[in-house]
Parts: structure tokens; C-alpha cells; sequence
């Protein structure tokens, strides 16, 4: 059996909601895994989806997008502009091969720091099991 | 609306609580409402089992979800209060603590039987108060009420901490029940205190004084007669009063009834057929206000 | 562009804070080994001024280009290494911020994990650092206007404040005067000075003063721009009396067909009947009375004799076709103070409110004990007679997972202040009953044991019910009291007349809907959030948008009256800046590569994006947009760019924190 | 002095590139008479071995069409690569791997498998006493580029002779452009959309359709009427004949420049068109892209960042 | 009335009888999480019916569980009187499931023999536990009978005339139920 290896998650966060959660969840010493890699945002609306196919190109093991909760976002509308391309993206995403478990998009307010932990160790229970994914390169090698 | 219920009477409803089986199902045929027993029912493991060991507790009444489960019809009906609770507290644990979930599946799996999805669990009264509703009582309610005011009484385990139909700490849907079918009633602050459950067996001087409490305050209150949902409660209540009037030297002597009792009474059914004869405190009130009138006697014959 | 990148890295220990849980010096070695870095250090506290000296000091010495530190959450220090690059003389954006505390030593306990994690995230700000490209702040004029929602003291006080300072101020209030809970209140604790005594001089000022515009009855529906330009709509309710006709004489409500009050007086708390047309109490800003169209006879049935209409006579100020009418405002702050509401008692059913008559919540009490009051004054149950006993419940609502989880901090010092008039107005038992008895203010404590000797009872315990339940003949007729007396360790009965439910304060019904409409964020029950606990308690995550009072959290008079001094010093340094800096990240068409396809312009929610006829390309007003990037995402050609956040810097930092160390 | 000597090659690819040569039409006899042709499979009859014997360097410009998807293709790759001085990945296929590159969301195995059943071809084929060795499957289908170094790109599936004509000239002239260009303009199709005019400003849409469940305008832009019309990602040059046809882009010239992967690029902004705010609606919008990898990456997915469907 | 000075006993607890571990295993049971949440603000013990009878208590229960003291906790006729009426854990302003935790100490109590041998309660329970394995379901009768026969069979006496009536209104079965198939019931590893 291969060496277990803990699985790198990819976040990216809005600015105003999840990375303040994330911020609070910090401040409050909640604690959660350390498997998840934070990439700041200003929007989540800005969350282009080729970040997400090169992030698992590049052998992220999950893909978590956080954004403010609907009708809370910073610039008014930017999350429901990310909540279009994920409902198409995770669809396609899925057809390639990706489990419905490594892509999460999340509403995460700047108060939740506890539901950040709540997600963040949802996420990574249930990609753990699904073992650790090959990056591109060591495919077609 | 559905009109078909699985049915869970739970063992006191074979024995202390027959008159409480009895007019459920006369009370539910008059409303056309259908109740399938569940075959092989078995006991719901309440308090008595959950303090010797928890988890055949939970596999114990997780057996009655899942034969529910099996069955054509996923609300199941039971009366007892103590049931009821148990039921709904291995739901709520086997679906927040998989330890627990673990242990009722292994149970389940030995058993061969299916997981407990999907199941309903209901209580009589809350069925009247919203699968039949008010209006319905209302019509339904032929014999008007000859009676004293009455005392609901909902008990400990119908109202907490399950409960999700009614206000836990001042529950009403029994007296808008009965105000429906025409039957008057009197608020009480003790309608949800403690029976003493199975402590007046075990320690009678505690228990009966329990009981004792909420006789006197029903009776304070105007009452003419005490009206529960619960086997146990009905027994305490009921069963002691000869007790209790020994022990206070004070002349108690109220009837404690089902609400079902009533009900079904206001609808019509036949006393007998209500199981009231089977009380035993207030024989003579009982006797009075539940005699069918000249006219009822005169259509039977 | 064939500048050599050379990086520096930093990576603070903050104490132990960081260094507990990632190995610093580790981080900081990995880091010289990656490409483009020249300098890689550790330190005990960048944010000092030594540990900013370094950076400048290498920046000379190394001729550094890049500049990376990794230490906290760059919304607490990206603007102080900004600044210390600036001095350094380089350009403040040639720099990363990475945060290892917040997102890392603070919430993980697996040292080797934490630290690998850190090595990950300065890799990824390296390999980001080196596309980074100089900029420049934008700067916007702030409009000196300010716009203060809310007329309780915390509105009032702010107001002043400002209007003192020769600014124009627009004080909205929803109810039809302002005043707010503290003109509710009798006494103020613990000092006993009347409320009205103070509060009423400051609400006659808000009248009286050039510089503010009072719209009371109105509420704040819309608010658009942004920090120093704000546009603000403000709906104002009909009140059918005209402000500017009505001399406050009064005589109208004298006149109405109702001899006598008839409808439940909001600001009695329902002790008492108002008429349908009425002034909430003696001393309203402004002396301007209101028709309640509800309860009018005229509203509702069109035949009335109007004879408030005959009694105003010549000033025709009544006008029962007044319409609800709209104000836009230009403003370039916003004060919020739209304060809290009490909670509701009939949630804990156990106290009886609602169900036994002389169960009444602090705030009635607060009216009853009131010499303007419904009874002026006379402490007395709803039968007229006067208590002999009295039971004060502590932390209703308060302290309660299934209500409020918060202390509502105030609840303790009202209640033996209550307890003391109750005591002086009836000389009836009192008995507090409290979980614990919080009094940290200045001469809190001493008024407590002030209450001690003036014999009132304290008993500590939650009280489990509020029952007519007679179970004893001394109970008959009362009230009782079930509760353990934790103390002493026994449970006890006890009957008293009547009973006062010390209620919380909790946010607004509508907190949520205001917080939308200003663009804010709540805290996790509900009241606004501020942008730091510590260091920025009354700003917002919005620029130009403060908060006073107990819109952010309860707080009592004189904390409210501080805060709102803070909130309008804040919105006058702005406005005294004449100008705000902002964030230069804002995004723009490549305008030779635009196809005009036009997929951006229903993107952007500011409509900063517009299609040029003439052109046929997209262009962004850099004054208008603000930099969230949804329109850079949505280009199908990448033919739109963002400062601080473009395509290939969002790459290069994935790259670097997917590559493994 | 002698003419350049011009390769033309044809690797995984439906044959429409060698097609696009001829419809040059009567200027394929000035291209003929500038140049001179020394390899072309297709339509003259040189063999590899003839390749093989020229200098290494000697031939100016190869063409070669087609993804990579065996050795042989490989091998001749290589070979031409050798010999050219310059390299062309022309069409769609050899630009980004085309629509053979669609075979990357399934293994080789399974696909000859389903296509042969137990009868698949074997690496060493035997029949009549005959011995033949096929070409091997390369693990995934790659675009030229992945295989040899590619000096220029020509896209499109397949070019149009007017961008071919301009690719030939740009490359036998004078100056030719700097190594790596693709050589079409690098705006999106909707600057030469003749439909461009009507698309509205603030374009949203509540319900999209498949070209065959209506009869679309002829005037008004595609993407307006529910059609997938892919021209705002699409590297202009093809002068719209598809749209002149009443059809939607597909893409098959693939993104411009500044985008990285075609796929996820046209997906954000084709998503981000669909005109609700609200979970279920938004599915549903959606929900007649039925097939987002065909539909978007229907020329590039092995140069997409994916490469294909990420295996485990 | 003259009150008899004691002075032996003492009143002190050192704190090494005192076992937090065991706090830590109680609040990690399912249904105990809200152990160490307690506010001890005494709702539960003003709200419980049965409180006058108990020596602490649910709120000194809970106090001395999450110190650790499990001697007093398992000895306590407090976690017996309990009657399961779930009424302190609707008020218990921290939602702490009082009544699942007195669940918990019965069934250590039992398990560890720390109950007085001839006391009712606990005997009814394990009656109760034994015919429910045996037949699957309960029999008020025999449950009781067996209960009076171990701790006091002249209670016997006392319940004649409640058995008659109930007798006569036919409400009491003297024959005890079994169902065809007993259910098979793992056992708690005691």
C-alpha cells in the first residue's frame, strides 16, 4: 500500500466573507486540518475557471471556492456570477474524472469561522478516502 | 391527508392502557382513519431498559422503525407517550452519533432487516390537531357535553424534548382539540409536570405525592375530570387515588380519562367501546356524564 | 522587461504566536532556496520597527525588487509593510503578504503539517511576486455631507458631534420622533439621573441646529457609490401633518373624535391608549403630532368629521392627502446607529408573560416607574393595586443558547437599578434572582452594594418557572416563583405580587435587510460588525460606513454616547483628508485585443463597463469599478486585465502552492 | 535560383486541411510555380524513403495537419522536423489536438476495444502467412507541439484558403513573423461578426437552445436567440462562414493568445451568461449544454490544462 | 429542640479524589457533550420535580461530574430519582442533555455495583431489562412482582387493592406476552 499522503486542497476565498472567516476561525484558535492552501480574491465572482482546471492539472486534491452567502456579496452580485460557472463547471469537471467530493463551492460569512471549520474538515474526511489523485505529467509518462 | 397509519400500541396498551387502545382505535374508525398493527411488534425500550444498556435500547426501538419501514405505510401511530419519545430519540441519535447509527445497523443487519428510513413517528393527538384538523372535529362532534370542564393533562415525555408539533412548555393542542368537539376546559400550570412515572411503585410516598399535586391542582382549577395522552400518566393518575385519599385523609375523586376517550365519546361511539368502564377513580361521575340519552337508547334499540 | 527579480523573504515568529506552531527558521531557509530570492531572514516581530527597518534597510543594501513577508493576515499589516516598502523606496505594491498566523499557526496543532503549509504559501507569494508590477493609488474626493441613520442617543450624539464641526448632517429616524430607548427610560443608572433630563436638551439641540436636517418617520430604502460619494434614498412616511405648517400647539389631538385614547400607545409599551392622532410623548423631536392611518375613522371610512382639521384651522398644516415622498442625498460618510430591540419575552414561556397579567418586562417597568409615565409615575398592578413583593429575573432572553447566547450587558445594572426605584416608589420585597451579577462600569459595583443594604434580596438561580400554581395557602392569589437557590442549595418557592422579566437586546428583525442595503457584514448573532475588535471598532469593512451604539453590540448610555464620539471623529478625519486613497486593484480592456463581443458589460454591478459606438470596443471607468475582477473571469478573450489580481499572477501563485516543497 | 521546397504532411486528421490546399483554387498554380513541392502523401507520389534521403534542413516550410495519436505519426513528425527548416502545425488537429483529441477523455485500450471488440488489431498482425507491424497507440492524443518543435500555427478545422494563402505568403516573403505566432488575428470572431451590430448590451439569457430546435434569424446574433454561438471566444481570421450559414461557432480556431485553456475560458463566460441568480434555475438554464467537454473543448482538450480526463 | 454537635465529619475534598479523566470519558458519551457548558445556574434543579427528594440534585450532579468526582456522582440517589422527565433539559439555558447524562451515571452505577442492593429502582429496571430479552416485550405484572419479591415483598401487601381494581377492570394480564420471534440484542460490553 502507498504511503498515505495527505491530500493539498486548493482555496480560493473571497476577500470580504471566507477569508475573514478563515481570518476569525484564526483570532477564535478554532481548529481544522491543514490541508487547505488559501488563494486570496477579491470576489469570488473573479474565480476564473481555468484556476480550477489548472489547479487539478497541477494535482490539487480538492478545489474549494468561498464566497459571501447570497445577497451578501461585497460588489452586490459577483457570488451568483461564480455560483453560474460552478453549476456548469462541476458538471464538466465530474465528466473529467474529478468526484463530485474534490470541487466544493461554499458560502462562508465573515462570522462563520466555525463553519469554515465545519467544511474544511468535511471536505478533507471525505476526499481522503477517495486517495490521492495523479497530476497530469505522471499520466501520460 | 393520509388515511392509512401503521400502528405501535407499545405494552401498556395490552394491559394498564387497554381502555387507551381500545378508544384510539374506535376514535380513529369513526374519523375513517385506518390503523395497520405492526406484526411482531416489540418493547420500545424505554427509561426501565436505557438505564441498563444503551445501545440494545436503541437497537430495540430502531427494530419497530424498521419494521415501520417495511410496512406500506411510513407514519407510524403510537399512543403511548413513553413510545413516542423513544422512538423519536433513536431517530434523532442513530441520525447524529454514527457510534449509535453503527450499532442500530449491526442490530438491524442481524435481524435482517431493512434501515429506518423515511419513517414518520406520530402521536393520536397530533394527528387529530393537524392530519384532521379542527374544522373536521368540529363536524364530526355530534353528542354535546353533559360534563364538567375538564384538566388537560400532556405529561412529561409527549411535549419534551422531541416535541415539534406543539410549544413544549405550554402545549394547547389538546384543549383546542376538545373545544372543537364542543368539550370545555381549564388551564392548569401543572399540565406538563412530571406523573412520578414508575416511582410510585418503587417509592410510593414520592410518587403518589406527585400524583397527589396535580389531582389537587386540577381540582383547584375547576376541573371536573383529568384528560391525558399518556398510559402511564392515565394509570398514576387514576390508580392511586384510593392511595392517596388514605395517605391525605382529603376525599379525591376524579376521573382520569384518554382524550381519546372523550373525543370518541363526543363522536358518538358507544361508551363500551371506549374501554370507560375500565376507570377506576370516579366511577359515579363517569357513570353520569357518559349515559347515553333516552333518545341514543331508544335509535340502538 | 529584463529586470533581474530580487526577493526578499521575511518570516515572523509574532512571540510564539506563529513560532509555536511553524518552524520558522525552517520556512525562512526553504525560502532562500527559491528562485529570485537574495535575502531570506526571520524575526520576532516584523511589524515593529526594527523588523520594518530590515526590510527597508535590504532593500538598499540588496537592492531588493520584490519584497514577501509572511506573518499575519494582511487585513490586520498589509498597509504597514506597504508603507515600509514606500520609505524603503520602493514601490508598494511590489510586494505579497503571507498569512501563516490566522491560516495557519493559529488554527492547526500538527507542527511538521503547519510548516510544510507555510513553506507552501511563500513559495506560491514568490512565484506571484515577481509578476507584480508598480501601481499607483487611486484617490477619490470625500463629500463632506454625512449621513447619520438613527435618532437614539447614539444618532443624536453623533450628529452634534458633527454639526458642531460645521458639517451637514442628515439625521434619519424611523420612528416619528427621536429619542430612541432612552426617552423610554426613567433613571439612568447608576448615577439615577433622569433620563428626559438629559436626553431632551440634546434632542432640542438636534432640532435647533443649522447644520442638521432631521427626517424623522423615514427610513433609508436605497443606498448606492461608495466611500466619499454616497447616494443615498431616503423614503419618508406621510404623517398628514406638515412639519413645516404645524406650530406643535397640540389642539389637533385635543380635537379628534375620539374623546378618549383608544389604541395601543407604542411608546408606553401598551400600558396605555393613544388616539389616531397623537404625539409619542410630551417632548418629541419634532413637536409634531401623527395620524395613524390604521386607527383613523377617516382612513378607514372616509366619514369623520375631520374636526383635527377644523382645530388647526388657518395653518392647514393638516393634510390627510399627504403621500409618502422620496429624498436622494448625496453624502460622503454614513453613521450608522440604528440601535437594538428587546428582546421578546413571550419566547421563554416559562415566565408567564402574556399568560398571568403582572408578569412585565424591564421596559414596561421602565415606563410604569416613569412620572410621565401611564400611571405618572404610580407603581401599581393591573388591578390597580400596589405590590408588596416584586421578583426581578435576570438574563431573560440573554445567556440562552436556545434564545441568545450573548450577556446583554446591560440587563444586570438596570435591574437593581429598577430594583431601587421599585424599592423607593413601592417599599415592596424585592428579590433579584441572577446567574451571575455583572457590574464592571465606573461606580457599578458601589451601586450594587447600595442595593445590598437597601435590604433587596439577591438570590442566585435561574428561575425554572413563573406559576399561579397555589400550592400553599400563602401562595393563593400570587405569582410563584419556582427556583433553586444555588447558594444556599435548596430549591424554593417564593410568591410575589409581581414580576419583571430582565430582557436582552438582540439585533433589529431587520437587522439582515439594513446590513444588505449598507453593505455590511453581521458578527454571528446579528449585529453589525466592525471591522476590528481592538483596533477598529467603529469602522466597517465598507470605507466611509461607521457604526455607533448597540447596532454593533449592547452596550449602555455611556458606552453608545463614546462610541458615537469615536464614529464621528473617524468620518471627520475623513472628511478633513478631503480625499480617500483607494486600493489601485481595479480592471481594464486591453483595447486592441477587445472584440467587442460586450460578455462584460451585464458583469459588472457598478455599470463601470460601457460599450463605446463609436469604438465598438468595452471600456472601464476606473472610477467606477471596484475591482472585484467578475468581469476579467467572464471575458472570453482575456482581453480584460486587473491590478494586484491578474490571470497570471492568480496562476503563478497556484503553481507555487500546488508544487511541493 | 531554386525554388523553397514545401512539405506536406497528414497525421490523425480527417483529411479537410490536404482539402483547404486545393480549394486555393487556380491560386494553388502560383503557390505550385513559387514553390516546390518535394513531399505530399496525399497527392503526389514521393515516399518516406524519399524524405529520408534529402539533407537534413533542406526542405524550407512543412506542413503537417493531424493530431499525434502513434508512433508512426511520431516518426514522421520527427522526421519532417528534421529535414524543415520551418514547421507548420496546420489545422486545428495539429494546432491543439483537434477533434481526435476527444479520444483523451478515454483510454486507448477501451476505445479500440469498443470500436474491435475481441478482434482488435495486435501490435505484430499476421495474416496469409504475412507478418505486419502496426503502429502503437500513444498513450494520449497530442497536438504537434508536445511532439516537435512547431515554428508557426495555422488554425482552423479546416483553414480557410484565404488564411492559408496569407500563411503561405507570410512565410515565403520577405519577413516572415516572430517564431510561436499563430498566424490569424488575435481578437475574437465577433470584430468580424457581421451579426456583431445586433448583439444587445447587456446580453443575458433565460433559456438556451440546440441549433436544431429553431429556426434561428438570419440577421440577428446567435448567442441572442439561445444558440451556443462560441464567437466571443474564438480567434477571429475565419471570416464567420459558419455564421454566414446561419450556424453557430464552435471554435474551431481555437482561444486567443491570452487565454490558457479554451474549455474552461469559453465555459465562464457562456455560464456566467445564464440569467438567474437562484441554484435551481441556474441548473436548469444550463441544463441544454448537455455535454460541456464536446461542446467546449471540442477542439483542445489535449492542449487544454487537463490534457483529457484527469485519471486516477 | 437541642441539635446533637458532630464534629467528625469534615467537609473538605482534596483534589486527588478527584478524577478529571473520567469527566473528559462522561462528556464524550453521546448525549453528554454540554457537560463542561454548564452555566450552574440552577434551572434544572428548580425545574425538576423530584429535586426535594434528591441529596444534590441534577445542577450539583452535573458540578461535581465535571470536577470529577465519581464516587459521590455513582452513590448519589440522585441519578435514581431521576423519573426521565426531560423537564431540565428543556430549560437548561445551555441545551446540556441533563437527562441523557443521569441515563449515563445509572448505567455506570450498575455496571460498577455502586447501588444499594435492595433498592427498588435500579432492581425494577434490571426486571424490566430481563423480561424485555426474555419475551421481547415487557409485562407490567410480572416486572413488578419480580422487583417486590427482590427488594420487599411486603410491599406486596400494600398493592393488593390497586392489583384488584385493576383486576376487575380487566386491566391487569397475568400472563406474561412472548413474541414468536425474540429479537437478538447485542449486549453493552459491561
Amino acid at each position: 500500500m502507498p504511503e498515505a499522503v495527505e491530500p493539498k486542497i486548493l482555496a480560493i476565498f473571497c476577500n470580504w466573507c471566507t477569508y475573514l472567516a478563515a481570518d476569525l476561525a484564526g483570532t477564535s484558535r478554532i481548529k481544522y486540518p491543514a490541508n487547505i492552501r488559501v488563494v486570496r480574491v477579491m470576489c469570488s465572482g473573479r474565480v476564473d475557471p481555468q484556476f480550477v482546471m489548472d489547479a487539478f492539472a497541477k494535482g490539487a486534491d480538492g478545489v474549494l471556492i468561498g464566497g459571501c452567502h447570497p445577497g451578501d456579496c461585497h460588489y452586490q452580485e459577483g457570488n451568483y456570477k461564480c455560483l453560474r460557472r460552478f453549476e456548469l463547471l462541476r458538471r464538466m469537471v465530474k465528466e473529467m474524472g474529478i468526484e463530485d467530493e474534490r470541487f466544493r463551492l461554499e458560502w462562508i460569512s465573515a462570522s462563520e469561522g466555525d463553519r469554515l471549520r465545519t467544511v474544511v474538515t468535511d471536505m478533507v474526511e471525505k476526499i481522503r478516502p477517495l486517495g490521492p489523485r495523479q497530476t497530469l505529467t505522471e499520466v501520460t509518462q | 391527508m393520509p388515511q392509512d397509519y401503521s400502528y405501535f400500541p407499545g405494552c401498556s396498551l395490552q394491559s394498564t392502557g387497554v381502555a387507551y387502545d381500545e378508544s384510539v382505535r374506535a376514535l380513529f374508525a369513526l374519523l375513517d382513519l385506518k390503523l395497520h398493527e405492526l406484526p411482531e411488534w416489540n418493547c420500545c425500550g424505554a427509561t426501565s431498559y436505557m438505564s441498563i444498556d444503551e445501545g440494545s435500547a436503541f437497537v430495540l426501538s430502531a427494530r419497530n422503525l424498521s419494521l415501520a419501514a417495511q410496512a406500506k405505510h411510513r407514519d407510524l401511530v403510537t399512543p403511548c407517550s413513553a413510545c413516542y419519545l423513544v422512538l423519536k430519540k433513536t431517530q434523532d441519535y442513530v441520525e447524529h452519533y454514527p457510534a449509535i447509527a453503527n450499532k442500530v445497523q449491526q442490530g438491524l443487519q442481524a435481524e435482517g432487516l431493512p434501515p429506518l428510513n423515511g419513517v414518520q413517528v406520530r402521536h393520536p393527538l397530533e394527528i387529530l390537531y393537524n392530519d384532521v384538523g379542527l374544522d373536521r372535529i368540529k363536524h364530526a362532534s355530534v353528542r354535546p357535553w353533559r360534563g364538567a370542564p375538564i384538566a388537560c393533562y400532556y405529561g412529561c415525555q409527549l411535549v419534551r424534548p422531541y416535541c415539534d408539533s406543539d410549544q413544549q412548555q405550554n402545549p394547547t393542542h389538546m384543549e383546542e382539540v376538545l373545544k372543537a368537539a364542543g368539550i370545555p376546559t381549564v388551564d392548569f400550570a401543572l399540565k406538563t409536570k412530571c406523573c412520578g412515572g414508575s416511582l410510585t411503585g418503587t417509592i410510593p410516598a414520592v410518587g403518589q405525592r406527585l400524583n397527589y399535586l396535580i389531582l389537587k391542582e386540577a381540582i383547584r382549577k375547576g376541573a371536573g375530570a383529568i384528560v391525558t395522552v399518556c398510559p402511564l400518566c392515565q394509570y398514576n393518575l387514576d390508580a392511586y387515588q384510593a392511595d392517596i385519599r388514605k395517605s391525605t385523609g382529603e376525599a379525591i375523586d376524579i376521573p382520569v380519562l384518554y382524550f381519546s376517550q372523550v373525543l370518541g365519546w363526543a363522536m358518538g361511539a358507544d361508551a363500551k367501546a371506549l374501554g370507560l368502564q375500565r376507570s377506576i377513580a370516579g366511577k359515579q361521575t363517569i357513570k353520569q356524564w357518559f349515559a347515553a340519552s333516552e333518545r341514543e337508547e331508544k335509535a340502538h334499540v | 522587461m529584463s529586470e533581474e527579480i530580487r526577493t526578499g523573504v521575511y518570516t515572523c515568529h509574532c512571540g510564539s504566536n506563529i513560532a509555536a506552531t511553524v518552524d520558522v527558521k525552517a520556512v525562512a531557509e526553504y525560502a532562500a532556496k527559491l528562485p529570485n530570492v537574495v535575502v531570506s531572514r526571520d524575526y520576532k516581530y516584523m511589524c515593529s520597527d526594527p523588523g520594518q527597518d530590515l526590510i527597508k534597510q535590504d532593500i538598499r543594501e540588496h537592492k531588493l525588487n520584490r519584497i514577501v513577508v509572511a506573518s499575519c493576515s494582511p487585513h490586520l499589516h498589509e498597509h504597514t509593510f506597504r508603507t515600509a516598502l514606500a520609505k524603503g523606496g520602493l514601490n508598494e505594491f511590489l510586494f505579497q503578504m503571507v498569512n501563516i498566523r490566522e491560516q495557519d499557526s493559529w488554527v492547526h496543532l500538527d507542527k511538521p503539517a503547519a510548516t510544510v503549509k507555510a513553506m507552501d504559501l511563500v513559495r506560491a507569494a514568490v512565484c506571484r511576486v515577481a509578476l507584480h508590477k508598480p501601481l499607483t493609488k487611486g484617490s477619490v474626493p470625500i463629500r463632506a455631507d454625512v449621513l447619520v441613520v438613527g435618532g437614539g442617543i447614539a444618532g443624536i450624539h453623533a450628529a452634534l458631534t458633527l454639526a458642531n464641526a460645521g458639517k451637514k448632517v442628515y439625521l434619519v429616524e424611523r420612528e416619528p420622533t427621536i429619542g430612541g430607548h432612552m426617552a423610554k427610560f426613567d433613571k439612568t443608572f447608576p448615577t439615577l439621573d433622569c433620563a428626559a433630563c438629559i436626553l431632551t436638551p440634546k434632542m432640542s439641540s438636534v432640532r435647533a441646529h443649522p447644520n442638521i436636517t432631521l427626517w424623522s418617520y423615514s427610513e433609508v430604502t436605497q443606498v448606492d457609490g461608495y466611500v466619499g460619494n454616497f447616494k443615498v434614498t431616503v423614503t419618508r412616511k406621510p404623517r398628514y401633518i406638515m412639519e413645516d405648517l404645524c406650530v406643535g400647539c397640540l389642539e389637533c389631538i385635543e380635537a379628534c373624535v375620539y374623546k378618549e385614547g383608544k389604541f395601543v400607545d407604542e411608546f408606553n409599551m401598551g400600558l396605555s391608549k393613544r388616539k389616531p392622532i397623537y404625539i409619542p410623548f410630551p417632548q418629541a423631536i419634532p413637536q409634531v403630532p401623527v395620524i395613524d392611518p390604521e386607527t383613523c375613522i377617516d382612513f378607514k371610512t372616509g366619514k369623520c368629521k375631520k374636526s383635527c382639521v377644523d382645530a388647526c384651522g388657518e395653518r392647514h398644516a393638516i393634510n390627510l392627502k399627504m403621500k409618502e415622498t422620496t429624498e436622494i442625498i448625496d453624502v460622503g460618510t454614513i453613521i450608522l446607529s440604528t440601535g437594538f430591540q428587546v428582546f421578546d419575552a413571550h419566547r421563554s414561556p416559562e415566565y408567564g408573560y402574556g399568560v398571568y397579567p403582572n408578569v412585565y418586562t424591564a421596559l414596561e417597568i421602565e415606563r410604569l416607574v416613569n412620572a410621565s409615565g401611564p400611571t405618572s409615575g404610580e407603581v401599581v398592578l393591573r388591578d390597580g393595586k400596589r405590590p408588596k413583593s416584586v421578583a426581578i429575573i435576570h438574563c431573560v432572553g440573554s445567556r440562552d443558547e436556545k434564545n441568545n447566547r450573548w450577556c446583554s450587558r446591560v440587563c444586570c445594572m438596570y435591574s437593581l437599578k429598577l430594583a431601587h426605584l421599585l424599592k423607593e416608589h413601592t417599599d415592596a420585597e424585592i428579590f433579584n434572582f441572577y446567574i451571575d451579577i455583572r457590574t464592571p462600569g465606573k461606580g457599578f459595583e458601589e451601586f450594587y452594594q447600595k442595593l445590598r443594604n437597601e435590604g433587596v434580596h439577591f438570590i442566585r438561580g435561574k428561575v425554572a418557572e413563573v406559576t399561579d400554581w397555589a400550592f400553599d395557602p400563602s401562595e393563593e392569589g400570587k405569582l410563584v416563583i419556582r427556583v433553586e437557590d444555588t447558594l444556599l442549595g435548596f430549591a424554593r418557592r417564593i410568591p410575589v405580587d409581581m414580576v419583571v422579566l430582565a430582557t436582552g437586546l438582540e439585533p433589529h428583525a431587520d437587522a439582515q435587510e439594513v446590513r444588505r442595503r449598507f453593505n455590511l457584514t453581521c458578527s454571528s448573532e446579528g449585529f453589525f460588525l466592525e471591522r476590528h475588535p481592538k483596533l477598529a471598532p467603529v469602522s466597517t469593512f465598507t470605507d466611509g460606513v461607521f457604526l455607533a451604539g448597540a447596532c454593533q453590540s449592547p452596550k449602555d448610555i455611556p458606552d453608545t454616547v463614546a462610541q458615537a464620539g469615536a464614529a464621528a471623529a473617524e468620518a471627520l478625519a475623513l472628511i478633513d483628508a478631503g480625499h480617500v486613497e483607494i486600493e489601485p486593484n481595479t480592471a481594464f480592456v486591453l483595447e486592441e485585443d477587445c472584440s467587442g463581443c460586450r460578455t462584460c458589460i451585464p458583469m459588472c454591478p457598478f455599470s463601470a463597463i460601457t460599450f463605446s459606438e463609436e469604438t465598438k470596443l468595452a471600456s472601464i471607468n476606473q472610477a467606477l469599478c471596484k475591482g472585484c475582477g467578475t468581469c476579467v473571469a467572464s471575458c472570453p478573450s482575456g482581453s480584460i486585465v486587473q491590478n494586484l489580481y491578474d490571470d497570471e499572477e492568480i496562476f503563478a501563485e497556484i503553481e507555487g502552492v500546488l508544487s511541493n516543497a | 535560383m531554386s525554388k523553397p521546397k514545401v512539405a506536406f504532411y497528414w497525421c490523425a486528421s480527417c483529411g479537410g486541411c490536404e482539402e483547404t490546399v486545393l480549394d486555393l483554387a487556380e491560386a494553388v498554380l502560383d503557390v505550385v510555380k513559387a514553390v516546390d513541392i518535394v513531399f505530399w502523401p496525399v497527392a503526389m507520389d514521393f515516399k518516406e524513403s524519399d524524405v529520408q534521403a534529402m539533407e537534413d534542413g533542406s526542405i524550407a516550410v512543412a506542413f503537417i495537419n493531424g493530431a499525434i495519436c502513434n508512433s508512426h505519426q511520431r516518426h514522421m513528425a520527427e522526421l519532417l522536423r528534421r529535414k524543415a527548416q520551418t514547421v507548420v502545425a496546420f489545422g486545428a488537429c495539429a494546432q491543439l489536438g483537434g477533434i481526435p483529441g476527444l479520444a483523451n477523455m478515454n483510454h486507448h485500450k477501451d476505445l479500440v476495444e469498443a470500436i474491435y471488440g475481441s478482434d482488435a488489431p495486435q501490435e505484430i498482425w499476421k495474416s496469409n502467412g504475412y507478418e505486419l507491424t502496426l503502429p502503437r497507440f500513444a498513450d494520449k492524443v497530442q497536438a504537434l507541439d508536445r511532439v516537435i518543435a512547431v515554428e508557426y500555427y495555422v488554425p482552423g478545422c479546416p483553414p480557410t484558403p484565404k488564411i492559408t494563402q496569407q500563411a503561405l505568403d507570410a512565410l515565403l516573403g520577405g519577413s516572415p513573423p516572430p517564431k510561436g505566432t499563430v498566424l490569424a488575428p488575435d481578437q475574437a470572431l465577433c470584430e468580424d461578426c457581421p451579426r456583431r451590430e445586433t448583439r444587445p448590451e447587456k446580453l443575458l439569457i433565460k433559456e438556451f437552445k440546440r441549433p436544431h430546435e429553431i429556426v434561428a434569424d438570419q440577421e440577428k446574433c446567435l448567442l441572442a436567440q439561445g444558440l451556443l454561438c462560441l464567437g466571443p471566444e474564438t480567434r477571429s481570421g475565419c471570416e464567420a462562414p459558419c455564421i454566414k450559414g446561419n450556424m453557430p461557432c464552435t471554435g474551431c480556431f481555437g482561444p486567443t493568445s491570452r487565454v490558457r485553456d479554451f474549455g474552461a475560458k469559453a465555459l465562464s463566460a457562456v455560464a456566467s451568461l445564464a440569467d438567474s441568480n437562484e441554484e435551481l434555475d441556474i441548473e436548469r438554464i444550463l441544463a441544454p449544454i448537455a455535454d460541456p467537454v464536446g461542446t467546449f473543448y471540442r477542439y483542445s482538450l489535449p492542449t487544454s490544462l487537463a490534457g483529457g480526463k484527469f485519471t486516477k | 429542640m437541642a441539635t446533637k454537635l458532630n464534629f467528625s465529619e469534615r467537609t473538605i475534598k482534596f483534589q486527588r479524589e478527584a478524577d478529571p479523566e473520567w469527566a473528559r470519558q462522561v462528556s464524550e458519551h453521546p448525549g453528554c457533550e454540554g457537560l463542561f457548558s454548564c452555566l450552574q445556574c440552577g434551572s434544572c434543579t428548580g425545574t425538576c420535580p423530584l429535586s426535594i427528594y434528591m441529596d444534590y440534585g441534577p445542577r450539583r450532579i452535573i458540578g461535581l461530574a465535571r470536577e470529577g468526582f465519581r464516587k459521590e456522582v455513582l452513590n448519589s440517589q440522585t441519578i435514581w430519582l431521576c423519573a426521565s422527565c426531560y423537564s431540565c433539559a428543556v430549560h437548561c439555558p445551555q441545551q446540556i442533555h441533563i437527562t441523557d447524562v443521569m441515563y449515563n451515571f445509572k448505567r455506570e452505577a450498575i455496571r460498577s455495583h455502586l447501588y444499594p442492593k435492595r433498592f427498588a429502582i435500579p432492581v425494577l429496571a434490571q426486571e424490566f431489562y430481563n423480561v424485555v430479552r426474555r419475551n421481547g416485550r415487557t409485562s407490567e405484572f410480572l416486572v413488578v412482582l419480580r422487583m417486590a419479591l427482590r427488594t420487599n415483598p411486603l410491599i406486596l401487601f400494600t398493592m393488593w387493592r390497586t392489583g384488584l381494581d385493576l383486576l376487575r377492570t380487566g386491566r391487569l394480564k397475568l400472563m406474561s406476552e412472548k413474541l414468536k420471534h425474540v429479537p437478538f440484542l447485542p449486549k453493552e460490553d459491561a
